[in-house]
Formats: structure tokens, sequence, C-alpha cells
């Protein structure tokens, strides 16, 4: 009971630092300054003839985030695969 | 509550969900990054007018990041599968084999 | 897991099919519409979980082999690095279908507009590649965890359908 | 077209590409599985040591995932990158090569030992993946690509150390290291967002163009530090490390030191080139060297004591992450000021970054090597070895080496570059140098222990039938003992070579910045 108390506190502290922090990132919700992002939706129609930005961003800008994406996918296949295989070879 | 969970409770199953839960806030957090007020989908087919999107960027982030939240779960619950095989328990106080 | 009672079997038949065709328009659209490779995929891979859960592991697994699903996910992964190194002529991940004409290289206009099945060049490529690796991988992982508690069953003795509720 | 240009994207695709073809590689029996499996691996180290010396020619090597070129960081005229960015300067390049030799080594080794194991296709998948993301963690220049790739190493390694799931151990200890990474890697995923929603870029070079040390820096630095230090196994939360280390394959635990190694890159990345000059405090640095001379203590008390032999070394190598953590933030202690830098500061970096490798070849040469132990004499435990010095004479000679190594005997590499790390802790606090010296006498007296009662002794009946493991196991530990042996043979050279253009590309922070931002911006 005593570690849930102390817990408790120690959340809202972590809860006000992180409150603290977000508050400096930028306003929530306004038109913040976002080259970057500005600069996919105006050109990814242009540059790559593709009307979903985010699929823009996700296979070709960073098309290679993507391609470890799906290696993460097809090493958590073959590790289930490897977990579950038959045969035992004994301890 | 998902530190809480990982920390405090005794269930494997109940640690598993404390880490999904924390996957959810990190993604969670990542698209609350590119809100705009009045935004609509970056998508444009059949957009009609258009004022302004939200960001993009943060969308294929978190989708990158739910994917391998995705494959980490399985990957916890299929340990957890092989852990209750080989002990017939999920209390992680009679899974202690490994010390010192 | 046993079979489900003959309600749930027929409806999980019928609405396989329309998830089924549901995950591949998105796959397809996925330049287009909301969604991709993943989502489509993904949608795909719940009606195998779907007929696992209503038919038992027998009847998916005689409609297709662990083999398969295998074969489905080592093709799309290898199409799409293929794809990542086809563009090396430029530098490796190089969009070289797209704007350019023929296959998938129509041009949209830009701004709002009502959607070209035929454009966006390797992204529709790499779309379909990783939806066939997330169907293939998603349902290998469903079929081997179905099998791992299987394997648990043997081992304790319980009986088989235990795990239907 | 020159095609070396393309050598950044070569290294991850190679191994990548290794990977997905290994099930098609598995359909055609067990030699084309080994073939494939050694074919990739030599090419993955051909390439990246193509890439160093590319690197050393040609300064930081700059590849742009997709662009119409490999070398336009910006398009058109913007102040920002768009894409993926690989960025290889010369400590990525010299990490690159450390790994890749590791994992050829391993690669080797686990021919053989792997063979009492069924669904070896998904081993040697699990395997290059496992590559991949250590080559990928160090090659690249975006802060979520280094994210992506952390999670493809973590994944791989996870399946990897519960490869042997008839173990109840084994897939504990994999348990154990799913936890605490999954929720380092969530750190560095919330510490991704604050990046990207102050500055909205997520490439390291932008963002530390840009950087302003404020309260929301402060906050993502935190969970950098701590994510990553938990990620290399430091103190604080050392407990998975032998864990992992001792329930894996021995041919993937000589990886999963170098996979630790990828994460103290990304550690010593984060506060050289990322936040670098704008670290403002002292605090970080003396947080690094504490956690470095707290790692290199426990870790070695708890060795000490241990009676299985794979734990053993694990412990050592919590104790060995803390001095390279401790050499290099004595380096960044004195990264605001020339003079220091000059005076102790360049010593330290050295000392760390030479200790690096040599850390991973006698480790991963010692766990190698109690792996032909366990293979052959099907145990592990100290109290039950004996006498194995006459059956096993190879494995006997490599073991010595690399323990003579480990303990920084004088002629071998460890002691130069433990040499190099006194000098300088000397210089900023005697303490610290002290500490370190009495970690090394301890190493030594534990090394001295298993050599005495898994080689020497009487020979035990049990034992009699113990032959010496199979020639590729054996090619596999003598590749590292030769790159020990010319280590220790021409220290110099390395030195000149290999050491210092990593050590002044990392404290080069402008240089990193400017191979993408260009020079004027």
């Amino acid at each position: 009971m005593k570690k849930k108390v102390l817990f408790l506190i120690a959340i809202l502290v972590v809860a006000g630092v992180f409150w603290g922090a977000l508050s400096r990132v930028h306003p929530f919700g306004e038109k913040a300054r976002a080259p970057m992002d500005d600069y996919y939706l105006e050109n990814a129609q242009q540059e790559r003839s593709v009307n979903n930005v985010v699929t823009a961003i996700v296979f070709d800008y960073r098309g290679f985030d993507t391609l470890g994406e799906a290696a993460v996918l097809f090493t958590a296949v073959c590790s289930v695969l490897a977990l579950f295989r038959k045969g035992s070879e004994g301890k | 509550m998902g530190m809480y969970a990982i920390l405090f409770e005794r269930n494997l199953i109940k640690i598993a969900i404390g880490i999904t839960l924390l996957e959810a806030s990190a993604n969670l957090f990542l698209i609350v990054l590119g809100y705009r007020t009045g935004g609509s989908i970056p998508v444009f087919t059949l957009a009609g007018e258009v004022r302004s999107m939200v960001l993009p960027t943060p969308q294929a982030l978190t989708l990158t990041a739910i994917v391998i939240g995705l494959a980490t779960s399985a990957l916890l619950l299929s340990l957890i599968m092989l852990l209750y095989r080989h002990y017939g328990t999920l209390d992680v106080r009679e899974i202690r084999r490994l010390r010192g | 897991m046993n079979p489900l009672s003959v309600v749930v079997r027929t409806i999980c038949d019928v609405f396989a099919w329309f998830m089924g065709i549901y995950g591949i328009y998105i796959i397809i659209h996925g330049h287009l519409t909301p969604g991709g490779g993943f989502q489509g995929g993904a949608v795909v891979a719940t009606m195998a979980a779907f007929l696992l859960v209503s038919h038992g592991g027998k009847k998916l697994l005689s409609f297709a082999k662990p083999g398969f699903y295998s074969g489905i996910e080592t093709a799309g992964l290898l199409i799409f690095i293929t794809t990542g190194f086809l563009g090396l002529s430029a530098t490796f991940f190089y969009n070289f279908l797209a704007g350019r004409g023929g296959l998938f290289g129509a041009v949209v206009p830009i701004g709002p507009n009502s959607g070209i099945l035929n454009s966006a060049g390797t992204i529709s490529v790499m779309n379909m590649a990783v939806g066939l690796e997330v169907i293939g991988g998603l349902s290998l992982i469903l079929i081997y965890m179905f099998k791992g508690i299987r394997l648990f069953d043997d081992q304790t003795g319980g009986s088989e359908t235990g795990h239907d509720r | 077209m020159n095609w070396q240009i393309h050598l950044p994207a070569l290294v991850l695709a190679v191994p990548l590409l290794g990977a997905f073809a290994s099930p098609v590689a598995g359909l055609g029996g067990r030699a084309t599985r080994n073939a494939w499996m050694i074919f990739i691996s030599v090419l993955t180290t051909a390439v990246c040591i193509m890439l160093w010396q590319k690197v050393i020619a040609g300064g930081t090597a700059v590849y742009v995932m997709g662009a119409e070129a490999w070398n336009i960081t910006l398009p058109s005229g913007l102040s920002w990158p768009v894409r993926i960015i690989l960025e290889v300067d010369a400590f990525s390049a010299f990490m690159a090569v450390v790994g890749s030799i590791a994992a050829l080594a391993g690669a080797f080794f686990s021919l053989r030992f792997m063979d009492r194991f069924t669904g070896l296709e998904k081993f040697s998948a699990l395997y290059f993946l496992l590559v991949t993301g250590m080559l990928g963690m160090q090659l690249t220049g975006d802060l979520f690509n280094f994210f992506v790739f952390l999670e493809i190493a973590s994944v791989a390694s996870f399946g990897l150390i519960a490869f042997w799931r008839d173990r109840p151990e084994a897939v504990e200890a994999s348990f154990k290291y799913m936890i605490i990474s999954t929720i380092s890697a969530m750190f560095i995923l919330i510490a991704v967002g604050f990046f990207y929603g102050r500055y909205n870029a997520v490439n390291i070079a932008a963002v530390a163009r840009m950087l302003q040390m404020g309260y929301a820096e402060k906050i993502a630095l935190v969970f950098l530090v701590v994510s990553l230090a938990m990620k290399c196994g430091a103190v604080p939360m050392h407990m998975w490390t032998p864990d992992a280390y001792a329930e894996a394959p021995a041919g993937v635990t000589c990886l999963l030191v170098a996979v630790s190694q990828a994460s103290l890159y990304g550690l010593f990345r984060v506060c050289f080139s990322l936040y670098g000059a704008s670290l403002g405090s002292t605090v970080v640095p003396w947080t690094i060297i504490v956690m470095g001379v707290l790692s290199m203590f426990i870790g070695v008390t708890m060795a000490v004591i241990q009676k299985e032999i794979k734990r053993l070394m694990a412990y050592h190598s919590v104790s060995q992450i803390g001095y390279i953590l401790m050499a290099l933030g004595v380096g960044l202690l004195a990264l605001r000021d020339p003079q220091a830098m000059a005076d102790y500061g360049f010593t330290a970096m050295k000392g760390g970054i030479f200790h690096i490798i040599n850390y991973t070849m006698y480790k991963g040469l010692l766990f190698l090597t109690a792996g032909a132990v366990f293979y052959s004499a099907g145990s592990r435990n100290l109290n039950e070895l004996g006498g194995l010095a006459r059956v096993m004479p190879q494995t006997t000679f490599m073991f010595v080496i690399a323990a003579a190594a480990i303990a920084g005997l004088p002629p071998f590499n460890g002691f130069v570059s433990k040499l190099l790390i006194y000098q300088s802790t000397f210089a900023v606090y005697p303490l610290l140098a002290v500490a370190a010296l009495v970690t090394s006498v301890l190493t030594l007296a534990s090394f001295v222990k298993v050599f005495q009662t898994a080689f020497l002794g009487p020979a035990k009946k049990t034992y009699e039938n113990v032959t010496e493991v199979p020639a590729s196991m054996l090619l596999g530990m003598s590749l590292l003992t030769i790159v020990i042996i010319a280590l220790t043979l021409f220290p110099g050279w390395t030195l000149s070579h290999l050491v210092e253009p990593a050590a002044k590309a990392l404290v080069d922070q402008a240089g990193y910045i400017s191979a993408v931002m260009g020079g004027g911006l």
C-alpha cells in the first residue's frame, strides 16, 4: 500500500515534468512552424504523383523506414516460427 | 499506468498489457504533435476544398511505430505462452531460475 | 479448437469474403485513400483469424498450408527489396516509375482530384508487396500461436474444447 | 556510374537481402543454407571494409535514400532534409567494421554449433536481421531510422536468445531482455517525438544545427541517455546482460556483444554529435563517468563469485562497458575546453574507442571459447570442468590469448587501451584511475581462476572422450584471434589509422552537421 502511494506521487511528479516539457514544444493545434511537412504537402503530388501524402511519406520519402518496418515484422514472424517449431532438442 | 503495471503486477499477461499501454501512449503523443486546428486528412483524393491539412509526418512515423509495436507484442505473447508451458504458472514470483 | 456452432460458421463464411475483398481494396488503393499495405494486410489476416476461430485450424490448413503463407510472405519481401535495388540507377529506393507514363506512371493533377489508380510509381508496387508480406506474416503468426496452444494441450492432457470460450 | 557511391546503402541491403532470401535458401538443404550464410557474411564484411576505406580516404560519406542522386541532401534550396539520410563518418565506419568482423566470426562458429537444432533457416534469417539492425544503427543519420533499426536488432535478439526454447532459462532471459528493451525503445520514441515537435525534423544533423538547450531538450536528453544506457547494459539496468549473454547460443552472444556496442555508439552519437557543445553543464559527462565506474566495479565483483563460465564472462562485459563509458565520459567532459581536450580529453577518447574494438574482439572470442567448451564437454559449470587443456589445445590457446588481452597484461592490446584510459582519467580525477586499475586486477584474478579450473588441473574421467571442436568453429575463433594478435603487434598503426580518425570524427560536430546541411548554411 505504501508502495502504491509512493508510486502515485512519482507518477504525478513525472506527469508534471512532462506537462512542462510539452507546453514548451509548441502551442497545441496552432499552425506551428513546420517546413518539412509543408514541403511534403506541397510537393508530394508534383514529384511523386501521389494523392495520399501519408503514403507518399511512408513509401517514398521515408521508404527505408518502411523496409525496416517490414523487416521487423518478418523478424517477429521468424521468431514466432522458431519458438513454436516442431521437435525438441532437450535441455 | 503502463509503467505501474510493468513494475508492480505479478501476472505476466498484465505486464504485457502494461507494455502495450506504454506503446499506445507513445504513439498518441506522436500523433498529437502533428495536429492543426481545423486541419483535414492529408489525402487529396476527392478532398473538396482544403484549407489546411494536419502534418503528415507524425502519421507516417506512428504507422511504422504501430507495426513495430504489433510485432513486439506478438513475440511477447508467444514468449509468455512458452513460459507458461515450462512453469505452469504466470506468476513472476515463481519464475525465478536465473539469479545472481 | 473445435468448430463453433452452425450460426457462427455460416456468418463467418459470408463475411470472410467481404473482409478479404475489402482488404485487397485497401491495399490496391493505398496511394489514393487512407490505408495501404499494412492496414489492408491486417484486414486480410483478420479473415484468417475469423476462419481459424470459426472453423478450427484443420479447415484453414486444408485450404492452404503454412508453406503457402510463408511463400507469400517471402515473395512480398523479395519484391519489396528488389524494387529498392532497381532504383539503384539513381539511389536505393529511388521512385523510378512515377510520372513516366507506362505502369503506374500516370501524372496526377495538382490539388484535390478524384484519383487515378494508375499512378504513384513504385509506391503502388511497394504497397502490394507489403500487403502480401503482412498477409503471410500475420496469418503465420496466428497459425503458429494456435499450434502452440495445441501443443500445450497435448502436454497437460487437457481436452481440446477447453479453449473455445 | 561509379558503384562505390552506393556503398552505404549496400552495407544495409546485403544482409537484409540475405535475411529475406534465407527461407528460400533453406529449401535447398543444409549445404545451400550454410553456403548462403557464409557468402552473405563475407560479403557484408567486405562491403563494410570498403566503406571504411572510402570514408578514410574521402571524408564523411552521405547517402540520400530515394533521391534523384545520392548527394542531394537538401532538395532545391531548402534548408532542411526531407529524406532519410545515411551518414557515415569515420566513427560509424569503424564501428561497422568491428561489428561485421564479429558477425563473420559468429557465423562461422554457428555453422556447426547450431547443428543440433531444427529450424535453422529461421536462425540464419534472424542472424542476418540482427546484423542489419546493428549496422543500421551505426550508419544512419536519422533519429527515427535509428529507432527502427534498434527495434530490428532487439526483436531479432529476442528470437535468438530464446532460440533454445526448450530451456526455460533461455525463454526467461529473453523475456527479461524484452521488457527492458521495449521500455527503452519507447523512451527513445518519445524523445524523437520531442525533437520532432520542437524542430520539425528528425535528421540528427538538422536537429543538431537548430538545437537550443531548453527544458524539452533536457527531458529528451534524459530519455535518450537513460534508455541507451539501459540497452548497452550499464549498471543501474544491467540485470538483463548476464541472463541474455549466458543463455544465447555462443555465436549469437558474440554478435550480441557487438550489438550492445551499437547502443553505446548511439549514446555517444547523441552526446557528441546531437548535443555537442550545447550540452552546457558537466552533469551529463559526470553521470556517464559515474555510471561507468559503477558498472566496472559491480560487474567485476559479481563476476568473481560466478560459477558458470558464460555468466562470469557476461558480468565481465558489464565491467568492460564501464571502461568505455568512463573514457568517453571523460572525453565529453573535456569537449568544451580545447585546452583540456588537448591535455587529456583526446587521449581518453582514443583509449575508449580503441577499447571498443579490443573489447568486441576479445569478448567475442571468450564467448566463442566458452561455447566451444560447452559444445565439447557439455557443461558450463566451473566446478565440474577440469583438465581440458589436454584434449582441446587450440581452444585453450585462444582462451589464454583472449584472457590475457582482457586482463590487460602488458604485451596485449587490452593493455594499450587501458593504459590510455588510465593516463587520461588520472588527469581528471586520480580516484577514477585507481578504480580502473583495481577492476583490471580483479579481472585478471577471475580469469586466472577460470583458466586453472577449466583448462588446467588433472584430467577428469568424464572428459576423456572430449575432442577438439570441428574445423569451422575453430575457423571462427581463430579469425578473432588473428585480429587480436594483429592489434597487439601493431598498436601504433591501429591507433593512427583506425582509432584517431574515429575519435576526431566523433569530436567534430561541425563537420558532421555540414556534411548534410552543406557548408555555408
